[in-house]
């Protein structure tokens, strides 16, 4: 496979980074109102050259790649999109345009106010988050990723203290520094490998690499980065207090995408460039991680008593889920691998845009009735019908019902587990789908009961349109046909299964 | 003929929908759902049509979903339906629920059809969760702390049956070897699967769950209690059946398991005895009903069990029949509640006969539909001991509805006005229709009807009831006092389990809040880069 | 022998020792000086190890910048509360938690004994490639930044920018639009002013000469860029130039400039060299240059506003 | 000992060091002074490795370097936002503490 040349259509890719880049900087230079203006206008160009790029990516049948400036690696860096870049691509694009369009409210600029500080921030953020995520998903660099990843970092922080208060300031305080140790332990592992193997391309790591105790290092060094980046139980103490206080556009598009974006550079380091090593060991100790956050996360879900916090809870659940794909799509050439790597994506695509739409249902609520407080919540359906329902169709792919994406991902999930013989992992994923309808029952069953709720502000229609429409695609995604599954392997590295 | 069963079942479910599609249109939703009696008109032609001839299974293009209709599940499928829309058009005659009850009736509706014509894994798993979970709508979103308690426990069952189901499935899917979800395809491949006996064991409990196997009886009779009449008249007459075709979807047909075969078959006398015995300590008309309900239930799965046993391949059309007969017989004793708390003591003869032999057609009164589906059941309980404990638990249903008869003089409050009057005024209409309609299916679908009008047979008929309503009125003389156990018996250890259950509640927590003190994280990823260091250097 | 490999282990033993004494100190602000003294030693070891370029980079920003940006946040906070909040770790926790980290460290340093040998390296390729694509730069450094990983130079351009922006972020509603003001001391120091009088030209023309000299010698953007920055935090510590406000038209055109100026002409690279990002090679030099320069632009602004902080209220009067 | 075996040395050394205090220290510049120590042992880890890399001709691998000099520019950065965040939260608050239980949950919704 000729890894370093551009293959047609890789040009996209390209141009999928440049857009938001010169979003970033045309907003920032204009100001005021344009920063909103920029950052709406290149939503639907981002959305289209998405699909363009899924679409190449599913003519070729292969990866698709791009070398700046004609350069190959090693000397120079390659820009790959494969199945899953393009799938996350266009979710990215997706709900990143859902958020900005939900936002238009809160963060547009006041009158009589040339230039706002929140709004300007929200604007240039959003676009630099869906930059660096775009970066991420077509990457072929390891340390390119690290500035992707830098990034996405410094443009997530703001945004979690965007309205000032000294919670939000605090909480945003214990992200970055966290997410610098991450970064920094990631740093250190990329030197290793340029140290070890002189290239730090992925696709030439893959080939070179061997099991030295230096590649271990490097390996672990950066999987513990990306984890603390990923907010992985047990390091996931930054993240509900900066996902609850967030606003709720900002928060939608952090739990669903944000930590989406360490969790891929996690697949790419085990899948991509270790697919030669023997893993599992390793991916045992991710998957035991990623079952204890299911437990704990759930459990801690189910006793928040505001909204906001269950739903970030609610998160760290969901990212525990991720990581199952470690052990269960390690098998690469058996069968069953398959069904644990489409598992593990479809959890990622059914989780962003649950999470997302239910995030943003609860801006809306907590705007509408002016708290957020489960106890309060007797009979509040009653006057935020469609809300609700977005929190219901939300719910119902956390739980891992069906018609849902939540659902076939759990489905794979356990075949993979029963076909591999891993019997173990059924046992978090059931009883965290369990948990998980213990918290959504919390929430839905008061919200339906009768009650009197009175609303503070009555919610914007569009609004609670967008939420919809996004929980809806996390339901359409459980009507995913298996043409869906095999472009996700797309490109996908298979293991070398000698013993 | 086939080509507009395909068409019929695809309406089957696509009425209901296209009905809730219109739900969410504000200014549709009460006309759509006053009009929701019409959605089962499909189903019911489908499984009139489908009763007799060969099994139908079609693939639907797009979404993937196989449909299926054989003659058992074409029977319960007519049956239901038919059940459906008399209630329905009932209650919606006699007053207009709102939208969230109206909603979760017709997600319900939508599940209860699917259920006995879906023909793959995934579809029947998505319409048992409709069947089973918006069905808490429809009695539990309320601030009395009994139906909310009730409407909790049925979830948690719900949900929990779900799960097992879930993991169930899956084995099922994982046995076959060319990826087909078809249940036919699956079944097939069952008896070779490494996965066989976990799959089976799974499928028992989360099945069981449905239908009130014993140990998982106890939401059975507190949801019933809570519900309000029509409402319990559809979940214990169609919704339990969703358990009863999956037991015979998903059990094995014409092979031999002989240890899975006697621990059904164990199992289900146990629940036919429980259920007897602890209605017996009942007062409430409701929850004897419910408790009732487990009974039979315990007869169909030992029914199943014996057929496990011996291999037969036919079973599943005789239970199929004995559940259509139950689900007719106990929608109309839950309307008989309703009935004649309405009329109170201006009762005529005419009710009276009608109410008793409703009650102990349960117990397979003879020239009643349950002489029939007694009949029908005789295959599986052919023989020494089995013979013996289906006529016992006959003596003991005719005991049991001696005793609900008893005590429908005392309804429970409330039953009056849940009653649709359009039902209430048509009751002797609905009794004898619960009573004769089996007879018109019987002959329909390949049995001899004429086989119950011997002399031998209702003779063999009469005694086991005779026996029961003796005893019941024998204990009635001596003013028995029953102990005193609350509805739901074993779920009150079940809710204390959970209670203490919740304890570790606080345990995760201090343990989540020690973990995110920022020393503790930070030591936390230190040791998770050395031991997975450990683990890629020292191989494997 | 010579006398270098003690040099080389003293310094490496002074390095960690002023190391040590920045995490063991007290007090904050201690802590905080001993971090800038150890930003300049480290210097020294960049230059032990070939790297001047690196050098040049540590000791102005990793001394110099960060020094001054850590030192006047170290003297407000020192001015709010000295210690800090009284948690104060305990035996138990210190122990594991020193245990833990050596014990990273010692997997690291053994690691990096155990790297292989010969080493592998992009040297070769760098210098056959540098007298093509690298378009005559004699400064490899220069070359692997500005081509064969532009990419990553550009963007690391549009983190300061975005780093600006946050720093920005964090300014109270009321004073947005104004101008920072980082350094409240009412009259500078004496020696500040004369100090920036001083240094403001002479630095300005060594500045811009690290920039030029950076194609084919030690140096570049980004030093020459750092320098000038410095230059201006100088003369605005010593009150000889007020920072300016932060909605100022021409501030944000001058921290845009350079990453902008980078993705216009990789842009324009797929028209007039058929690739991205790619030079045309006749006239690859002079673009390179060309876009350095406004590079030099943009972090001698993107630097000193890190530095001056969220605009304040009342400093605009 | 050549100078880039003690370079590597001191790079974990300074690595470790840094952990030690980023895990321990409450106060957050202190963090941040940590962090900034554990960046530049990173940093010298990846100077012994073009240091290695001499050949053809050149006394270090540029590409590393290269490397370095991005990575400074980025530490950079991020201290600087995190020196604006910790400025804005003491004056905000009083208390810098990070640890969730230092400081009651805030109390409800959205909104200041």
């Amino acid at each position: 496979m000729e890894l370093g040349t551009s293959t047609p259509g890789g040009y996209l890719l390209v141009l999928a980074i440049l857009l938001p880049l010169a979003g970033i900087m045309l907003s920032f230079t204009l100001g005021g109102r344009n920063a909103e203006r920029v950052a709406l206008g290149s939503t639907p160009f981002g959305i289209v050259l998405a699909c363009a790029i899924a679409f190449e990516v599913g003519q070729a049948g292969k990866p698709i790649v791009y070398t700046i400036g004609g350069l190959p690696p090693p000397l120079g860096i390659a820009l790959r999109a494969d199945g899953i870049s393009a799938v996350m691509l266009v979710a990215a694009a997706v709900i990143l345009a859902a958020a900005a369009f939900y936002a238009r409210s809160k963060f547009a600029t006041p009158d009589g106010v040339r230039e706002s500080r929140s709004a300007l921030t929200f604007w240039i953020m959003l676009q630099a988050i869906w930059a660096a995520l775009i970066i991420i998903f077509v990457g072929g660099d390891l340390f390119n990723l690290y500035v992707a990843l830098e990034l996405l970092t410094f443009a997530a922080v703001p945004l979690v203290c965007i309205d000032g208060r000294p919670e939000t300031l605090v909480a945003a305080l214990r992200y970055l520094l966290f997410a610098l140790f991450g970064s920094i332990c990631y740093l250190l592992g990329v030197a290793l490998f340029y140290g070890a193997h002189g290239t730090i391309d992925i696709s030439l790591l893959a080939q070179r690499v061997q099991p030295t105790p230096v590649v271990w290092m490097a390996a672990a060094l950066m999987t513990a980065g990306l984890l603390a980046k990923t907010a992985l139980f047990p390091v996931h103490l930054w993240l509900p207090p900066a996902h609850a206080n967030a606003p709720a556009a900002a928060s939608a598009v952090l739990s669903g995408l944000v930590v989406k974006g360490s969790f891929f550079l996690t697949l790419r380091l085990w899948f991509f460039v270790l697919p030669a090593l023997h893993t599992e060991t390793a991916a045992v100790i991710l998957g035991g991680l990623g079952s204890a956050a299911v437990i704990v996360g759930s459990v801690m879900a189910l006793g928040q008593a505001r909204l906001k916090l269950l739903v970030a809870y609610s998160t760290v659940a969901q990212i525990g889920y991720l990581f199952l794909v470690f052990p269960l799509a390690s098998g690469g050439a058996q069968t069953w691998s398959a069904a644990g790597w489409s598992a593990g994506l479809m959890q990622v695509l059914a989780h962003a845009f649950a999470k997302a739409g239910m995030f943003l249902s609860a801006g809306v609520l907590a705007e509408a009735l002016g708290h957020d407080r489960i106890g309060n919540l007797r009979g509040a359906a009653r006057v935020l019908p469609l809300t609700f329902l977005t929190i219901a169709l939300g719910g119902l792919s956390l739980m891992g019902l069906p018609p849902s994406g939540g659902f076939n991902a759990k489905w794979l999930m356990l075949q993979a587990a029963v076909a591999s013989g891993q019997w173990f992992w059924t046992l978090p994923i059931l009883v965290g789908g369990l948990l998980a309808a213990g918290y959504v029952y919390r929430i839905l069953a008061p919200a339906l009961s009768d009650g009197q709720v009175s609303l503070k502000v009555t919610p914007m229609r569009s609004q609670e349109v967008i939420a919809l429409a996004l929980t809806m695609a996390a339901i359409v995604l459980g009507f995913a046909p298996q043409a869906f599954l095999d472009f996700l392997e797309i490109g996908r590295p298979v293991t070398a299964s000698s013993p | 003929m086939n080509d507009l069963l395909s068409i019929l079942l695809v309406a089957s479910l696509a009425a209901p929908l296209a009905l809730l599609g219109a739900c969410f249109v504000k200014r549709w939703r009460q006309r759509a759902l006053a009009l929701q009696w019409l959605a089962p008109i499909p189903s019911l032609a489908a499984g009139l049509i489908g009763m007799t001839g060969a099994p139908l299974s079609r693939d639907l293009p797009v979404l993937g979903f196989t449909l299926y209709l054989d003659p058992p599940g074409a029977l319960l499928l007519a049956v239901a339906a038919a059940l459906w829309i008399v209630v329905s058009a009932a209650l919606w005659r006699a007053r207009r629920p709102d939208g969230r009850f109206g909603v979760s009736w017709l997600l319900t509706m939508t599940g209860n059809i699917g259920v006995f014509i879906a023909g793959d894994l995934v579809s029947f798993y998505l319409v048992y969760a409709l069947v089973s979970i918006p069905a808490y709508g429809l009695f539990a979103f309320s601030n009395d702390s009994e139906q909310k308690r009730a409407g909790a426990v049925y979830l948690a069952f719900a949900i929990l049956g779900e799960a097992v189901l879930l993991l169930a499935f899956v084995m099922l899917q994982a046995g076959e070897p060319h990826a087909s979800a078809r249940i036919v395809d699956v079944m097939g491949a069952l008896p070779a699967s490494p996965w066989r006996d976990a799959a089976l064991g799974l499928i028992i409990a989360g099945f069981g769950m449905k239908i009130g196997m014993v140990p998982f009886n106890g939401w059975m009779p507190l949801n019933y209690k809570a519900a309000p009449i029509p409402v319990a008249a559809l979940l214990s007459g169609a919704g339990v059946k969703a358990g009863v075709i999956g037991l015979i979807r998903f059990l094995p047909h014409g092979v031999t398991l002989e240890g899975w075969g006697v621990a059904l078959a164990a199992i289900g006398f146990l629940s036919a005895y429980y259920g007897v015995v602890f209605g017996l300590t009942q007062r409430n008309p409701k929850v004897i009903l419910a408790y009732s309900s487990i009974s039979q239930m315990g007869v169909i799965t030992a029914a199943l069990g014996t057929a496990l046993l011996a291999g037969h391949a036919d079973a599943s059309f005789n239970v199929a029949f004995y559940s259509a007969n139950h689900l007719l017989v106990k929608a109309a004793l839950f309307l008989t509640i309703g009935a004649f708390a309405t009329r109170g003591t201006r009762l005529s003869p005419v009710w009276f006969a009608l109410a008793v032999a409703l009650a102990l057609s349960l117990a397979g009164l003879p020239l009643t539909g349950g002489a029939l589906a007694k009949l029908a059941m005789k295959p599986q309980f052919d023989g020494g001991t089995v013979g013996l404990l289906a006529t016992l638990s006959s003596i003991g249903t005719a005991l049991l509805m001696t005793h609900f008869l008893g005590c429908l003089a005392e309804p429970p409050s409330g039953a009056a006005e849940e009653c649709p009057s359009g039902l209430v005024r048509s009751w002797p209409a609905v009794a004898l229709a619960a009573l004769l309609v089996p007879w018109a299916f019987y002959e329909g679908v390949g049995g001899d009807a004429s086989k119950a009008l011997h002399f031998g047979e209702i003779l063999d008929g009469l005694w086991p009831v005779v026996i029961g309503v003796v005893l019941a009125l024998a204990l009635r003389r001596m003013a028995w006092s029953p102990p005193d156990v609350p509805v739901g018996d074993s779920i009150v250890f079940a809710e204390r389990a959970y209670l203490r259950l919740l304890n570790v509640g606080p345990v995760f927590e201090g343990l989540d809040a020690r973990l995110r003190q920022w020393p503790a994280a930070g030591l936390s990823l230190l040791l998770i880069i050395l031991s997975l260091l450990t683990a890629g250097v020292s191989g494997r | 022998m010579s006398v270098l490999p003690y040099l080389d282990v003293g310094l490496a033993l002074l390095v960690v020792a002023v190391a040590a004494w920045t995490v063991a100190a007290r007090a904050l602000f201690a802590s905080v000086v001993s971090y800038v003294a150890y930003g300049l030693l480290l210097a020294f070891v960049w230059i032990r190890l070939y790297a001047p370029d690196v050098a040049l980079t540590e000791a102005a920003v990793g001394g110099g910048v960060t020094g001054v940006l850590l030192i006047t946040a170290g003297k407000r906070l020192g001015a709010l509360h000295d210690i800090g909040p009284d948690v104060r770790p305990g035996v138990g926790l210190k122990l594991l938690t020193g245990v833990l980290a050596a014990l990273v460290a010692g997997a690291l340093a053994s690691v990096i004994l155990l790297l292989p040998d010969p080493p592998p390296s992009l040297a070769p390729e760098a210098s056959a490639a540098i007298d093509s694509a690298g378009a005559g730069l004699g400064n490899p450094i220069t070359a692997v930044l500005m081509s064969y990983r532009s990419f990553d130079t550009m963007l690391e351009k549009i983190v300061l920018v975005l780093a600006v922006a946050g720093v920005w972020s964090m300014t109270a509603d009321e004073a947005w639009g104004r101008a920072p003001s980082p350094f409240r001391r009412s009259r500078p120091y004496a020696p500040t002013i004369f100090l920036a009088q001083m240094l403001a030209p002479i630095g300005t023309l060594i500045g811009i000469h690290v920039f030029w000299t950076g194609a084919n010698a030690p140096g570049g953007a980004f030093q020459g860029g750092a320098l000038l920055a410095a230059i201006w935090i100088i003369t605005m510590m010593a009150r000889l130039a007020e920072p300016p406000r932060v909605d100022a038209r021409w501030l944000r055109m001058a921290l845009v400039a350079g990453p902008a100026v980078f993705l216009v002409n990789g842009l324009t690279g797929e028209f007039v060299a058929g690739s991205f990002f790619a030079y045309p090679p006749s006239v690859a030099k002079p673009i390179i240059l060309f876009i350095e320069a406004f590079m030099v632009l943009s972090i001698a602004v993107a630097l000193p506003m890190l530095v001056a902080g969220p605009s304040s209220e009342g400093s605009d009067q | 000992m050549n100078p880039s075996v003690i370079a590597g040395l001191t790079g974990a050394t300074l690595v470790g060091l840094g952990l030690y205090g980023f895990i321990l220290h409450p106060h957050p510049l202190r963090k941040l002074l940590a962090f900034n120590l554990i960046g530049s042992g990173v940093f010298l880890v990846f100077g012994i490795v073009a240091r290695r890399g001499a050949a053809a001709g050149f006394r270090f691998d540029p590409v590393p370097q290269a490397m370095v000099i991005t990575g400074i520019v980025v530490a950079f950065a991020a201290s600087a936002v995190a020196v604006a965040l910790i400025l804005r939260l003491s004056a905000a608050n009083s208390d810098l503490s990070l640890d969730p239980d230092a400081r009651a949950e805030p109390s409800d919704g959205e909104g200041p």
